[in-house]
């Protein structure tokens, strides 16, 4: 079965076209998601991309976090629906309530663009085929991606085991080098690297098909998570 | 009109009393205040390029690939597959003295305007950058703003920051540059035109809306010598507001995509002024337009602030009226505030109204072509001299350490690591190398462009700086393998009324020209910043050349970086090089002083003739170009950028600059086909890839030293690691 | 029409870059600066038939918008009456 | 130690895109915002003789470093004393 991916276009949303190209590189059926709508035409996965929605102003993601469509999205993933948030994406679901945390300024107080390699922590269906210990080359560019969560959230996080991947190097000075983490449930996910921009080797690296293939795994088996 | 003067208006407007009484011929009465305001600024410098404007006829600007030639917000040429591109490079470089940051964001925000308003969506931008030594900490300060700056517009409207350069000269202490150039993306069979037709059509005006931003900008920060009282021009600063121009591209290419717009026109420079007049005479038209519907940020604004406001993130279309109802809900779902301010008439004039009341009446010919076009009086500057002696090179291990560490030659990195060089998902060579690559997703193609200039070497000899900027610039896009296919430029000056920097002007473009020519590439589009100079003191002349070229299958493409051990080294042309000039001879010998070698144009078409199609044979591992730091250089930053060491004892000569060279690494087994495929072109085996040493001839250093050195030398200065 | 003034700061405890990164800067540049705290301030006008109604619904905004409660605290004032955290 | 209140607004008449997006995006919540500024504020604590010194320096401080003249305007109080521009 081919599964239906949303990708949601908010104002200011940059990488939704890319996320959108990536999924049919994938093998998935992508639709385009708009941010006033308050329903997913019928998407059984939802990409919440990367980019500035609303300029980032206020707090990254903030604003989108209110907008109609995310109500939508909250429903979906309520229901157990599979949910991916990337760098933007990953902050508009924590600013929602979706995801565990929140991602303040990077420590050098500077955007950064470069890839960065994230540890794979656990097994998990977010990585179908990867093991802990493997190693994955995803791109990232941003300028708020130190995630931040009080010592009981962290607690909770391990407990848990929503972390997918630790950041190796750490480039933001993201809390216990944190790059990916789950909602409880493991249907929501949320990372500031760019796996749609890592599914072709020609332009360095074809890592990020694996997070997108989990997306789709998901989605046809949602008890998995 | 609050320009409190002692001196008639026309003067404190930058206007000369001959200037004046053809203004009051051309509309055959006196002109009122409103429009001599407009006047003085289409015929300032900046929009009307009174003192450039006979020289720029010296580019060739045709060709079989041309689309669209200068005289358009940009040029267009025909890349194949269906596909164009648009390209044009602009200077904010006063507004970003004034303030670093907004100014370097909205210089990013008036290029984009200029690529979308032709129908293309921006896929690449490139910024060419000059700051003093950055010993100093203010030229830090200012640096560091700059490239937020550009960042930060660029980021946040997701278009990839692929390339672009800096220099620190002292010259450019009191007076820095920003040179920003945007590539679009297009059909080749859907361009826009400013070109404003259809008597009866609206004139809409739709994004931001208009408050007191930049009034006098034109005139005052860009047509006038930038110098101590900065203060007085502070509250003419525009804000940028990337959020809002992000909307206007999505917005402006849906219009674009429904059909619903005949013409399209970004206000950028003198606001709705210039923006309705070149419609207007681009289309061979009037207009008619009423100010009081313009929507306002602030209260009671007076007409001429409204004409001539150059608020960011606005564009004018015209549209025909049973189209008005379908471009006013687009808008909406963009959340962009659109309104009806005028339409199209038959007379050929611009009509302006304001509550009722006519406010001006100008025939829109005297505005544009009226423009008085100057010759200027050139002198030779009587620095220019001869070759220099230079005695031999003592010590190149030092000499290569130094180079590699110093600001002029070190990693880029910390630049371009802030700006998002990925998003459109095209990025298959990134910054770092020569050219950068950028595949045309769905197609097969993809586009190298490169954005370079050398002040130096213009200052030293201006003619074969002209040659020379154009020649690198290619050079850089013929070593991914592209074929060089057209020029765009941004000719920073100091004052043209100065003969020699007139003589600058004109003889670097002469030089440009004959670049151009010899290597088929057509000028399609530029800007002209002239008045650059403090107290009197010009900055180094500053020709800034971008040249894209294609690809016909992305995946061929060559970057700058060694591949694999064991593969030979050799260098490709043998174009004339010296010291004079070099990043050697100001670093080493503490000086900027000789005559530049002139390049062999000849030459330099069989180089990126034989590179292209040694790429497209598959033949090379990896080409970078030899500029700044000579042979020596460009071997340490191949092994750098491979991580990967270089064994090249045949290497001589190694610190001279000139055009024509290329260093190239091949498997040992392509060598002959590469031999064959050079036939005249020399072609000379340096040594072979491999080991953790970098041996550039009498020149050795450790790999990982050199690395650290041209990693760690600007992240220091800037003082983050 | 009412104009209140709301200001975030960051919470006690949580570290503060910004802040941190100019007390530094002052500090290098021999300023007798002992700790920098960075945090955002908001001019809302809002049309409320009292200053309480403006008031209550200033804290509403603030609440669920201006301020994110894991890292910020905030406060409302009337425009004119703000005081520090 | 003196605990200051540096408050940064934009000026007059200068555009304030993350003010007018707040605005727009409460307006469009239903929200009976007329109007949003968006500004900083700074906590800064001083080792200064007085309150009087510590003002005068933190003014210093403010026009340096952390206001820009060119398009904010900023006040200084006594922490707990800061009023609207
Ligand atoms: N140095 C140059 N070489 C070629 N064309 C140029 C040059 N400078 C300006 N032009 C052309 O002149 C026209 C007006 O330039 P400009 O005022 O910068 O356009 P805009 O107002 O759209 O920014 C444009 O078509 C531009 O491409
Ligand atoms: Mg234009």
């Amino acid at each position: 079965m081919s599964v239906r991916v949303g990708v949601v276009t908010f104002p200011g949303s940059c990488d939704d076209r890319d996320a959108l190209r990536a999924i049919e590189l994938v093998g998935g059926e992508p639709a385009q998601l708009w941010h006033a709508d308050d329903h997913l035409h019928a998407a059984d996965a939802v990409i919440v991309p990367g980019g500035f929605s609303y300029g980032d102003y206020l707090r990254p993601g903030a604003l989108a976090a209110r907008s109609p469509v995310m109500r939508a999205i909250v429903r979906h993933a309520g229901d157990g629906g599979p949910v991916l948030g990337i760098c933007n994406g990953f902050q508009v679901l924590t600013e929602a309530g979706l995801l565990p945390g929140v991602l303040r300024p990077n420590t050098g107080l500077r955007f950064r663009c470069h890839d960065v390699g994230l540890r794979v922590q656990r097994p998990s269906p977010w990585l179908p085929q990867r093991e802990p210990g493997d190693l994955l080359e995803i791109p990232m560019k941003h300028h708020d991606g130190c995630y931040f969560a009080d010592p009981a959230t962290l607690a909770e996080l391990d407990r848990y085991g929503q972390v997918l991947l630790r950041y190796e190097p750490n480039p933001n000075g993201s809390v216990a080098a944190i790059a990916c983490v789950t909602s409880r449930e493991g249907n929501v996910a949320g990372l500031m690297p760019h796996p749609e921009h890592a599914v072709d080797p020609l332009l360095g690296s074809a890592d990020g098909r694996v997070l997108l293939a989990g997306l789709l795994g998901l989605a046809r088996t949602p008890a998995a998570a | 009109m609050n320009v409190a003067s002692p001196q008639p208006l026309h003067r404190s407007l930058g206007l000369t009393d001959e200037e004046y009484s053809r203004i009051g011929e051309a509309i055959g009465r006196e002109p009122n205040d409103f429009e001599l305001a407009v006047f003085s600024l289409l015929w300032s410098e900046h929009c009307g390029y009174k003192h450039s404007r006979r020289l720029l006829g010296r580019f060739p600007t045709s060709g079989p690939a041309v689309l669209q030639g200068p005289g358009e917000n940009a040029g267009v040429i025909d890349v194949g597959d269906g596909l164009a591109v648009a390209l044009k490079v602009e200077s904010h470089n006063h507004p970003s003295a004034v303030e670093p940051f907004q100014g370097a964001a909205t210089g990013v925000g008036g290029i984009l305007r200029d690529i979308f308003a032709m129908g293309a969506r921006p896929i690449a931008i490139l910024d060419s950058l000059r700051f003093g030594e950055l010993e100093s900490p203010e030229q830090r300060q200012l640096f560091g703003r700059v490239v937020e700056g550009v960042g930060h517009y660029g980021n946040c409207v997701g278009v990839a920051n692929v390339g672009g350069e800096v220099e620190f000269e002292a010259p450019y202490e009191h007076n820095c540059l920003v040179n920003a150039m945007c590539v679009g993306l297009l059909d080749a069979g859907r361009l826009q035109s400013a070109g404003a037709a259809g008597a009866g059509n609206l004139l809409v005006l739709y994004g931001s809306r208009t408050g007191r931003d930049g009034i006098g900008g034109a005139s005052v920060l860009a047509s006038q010598g930038f110098d101590e009282d900065s203060a007085g021009k502070r509250p003419s600063v525009q804000i940028g507001d990337p959020f809002t121009g992000k909307k206007l591209i999505e917005c402006t290419l849906a219009l674009i995509d429904a059909g619903l717009v005949a013409a399209l026109q970004d206000l950028g420079a003198a606001g709705l002024a210039s923006s309705t007049a070149e419609m207007a005479s681009a289309g061979g038209v009037g207009l008619d337009v009423d100010l009081s519907r313009v929507p306002l940020r602030e209260p009671d604004m007076e007409p001429f602030e409204i004409m001539i406001s150059e608020s960011q993130e606005r564009m004018a279309a015209i549209v025909e009226p049973e189209r008005w109802p379908e471009v006013e809900a687009l808008c909406a779902r963009w959340d962009m505030d659109a309104t009806v301010i005028g339409e199209v008439t038959g007379g050929g004039r611009l009509r302006v109204l304001f509550e009722g009341e006519p406010v001006g009446d100008l025939p829109v010919a005297a505005l544009t072509d009226g423009c008085p076009r100057y010759d200027l009086e050139r002198t030779r500057p009587a620095r220019l001299a001869g070759p220099c002696r230079f005695p031999p090179v003592s010590d190149p291990t030092a000499a290569l350490r130094t180079l590699l560490g110093s600001p002029g030659i070190a990693s880029r990195r910390w630049i371009t690591r802030q700006y998002d060089q990925l998003v459109g998902s095209g990025t298959v060579v990134r910054p770092g190398g020569d050219a950068a690559v950028v595949r045309l997703t769905p197609s097969a193609r993809a586009i190298a462009v490169s954005l370079d200039g050398n002040g130096r070497r213009t200052w030293l000899h201006p003619r074969r700086g002209g040659m020379s900027a154009v020649c690198e610039a290619a050079r850089n896009v013929a070593c991914t393998g592209a074929r060089p296919a057209a020029v765009t430029n941004c000719l920073n000056f100091g004052n043209p009324e100065h003969p020699e920097v007139a003589y600058e002007l004109a003889e670097a473009i002469e030089g440009m020209a004959l670049a151009c020519e010899a290597l088929d590439l057509p000028v399609v589009s530029g800007n002209v910043s002239l008045y650059n100079e403090h107290a009197g003191h010009p900055i180094q002349p500053t020709p800034v050349v971008g040249v894209v070229g294609v690809l016909e299958d992305a995946d061929l493409a060559v970057s700058a970086a060694f591949r694999e051990t064991g593969d030979v080294v050799l260098l490709a042309g043998n174009g004339p090089a010296a010291l004079d000039g070099s990043e050697y001879q100001k670093r080493l010998l503490g000086e900027v002083a000789g005559e530049i070698p002139e390049p062999d144009l000849d030459a330099e078409r069989a180089l990126h003739g034989f590179l292209a199609a040694a790429a497209a044979a598959g033949l090379l591992q990896s080409a970078h170009d030899i500029s700044s730091g000579g042979l020596a250089v460009a071997l340490a930053e191949s092994a750098i950028l491979g991580g990967v060491g270089v064994d090249a004892p045949a290497a001589e000569w190694l610190f001279d600059e000139g055009e024509g060279r290329v260093v190239i690494s091949a498997r040992a087994g392509n060598v002959p086909a590469l031999v064959e495929l050079a036939g005249s072109l020399p072609l000379r085996e340096l040594g072979a890839v491999g080991g953790d040493r970098i041996v550039a001839g009498a020149a050795v250093i450790d790999l990982s030293d050199a690395t650290g050195r041209y990693e760690s030398a600007i992240p220091e200065l800037m003082g983050d690691r | 029409m009412t104009r209140v003034t709301v200001t975030v700061r960051p919470k006690e405890g949580i570290l503060d870059p910004q802040g941190e990164a100019l007390r530094r800067s002052l500090a290098a540049g021999g300023q007798p600066v002992l700790a920098v705290r960075a945090g955002k301030l908001f001019d809302v006008e809002i049309d409320a038939a009292s200053d309480a109604e403006a008031l209550a619904l200033a804290e509403q905004i603030a609440g669920d918008l201006l301020a994110n409660p894991l890292i910020e605290e905030h406060r409302v004032d009337l425009a004119g009456e703000e005081r520090a955290g």
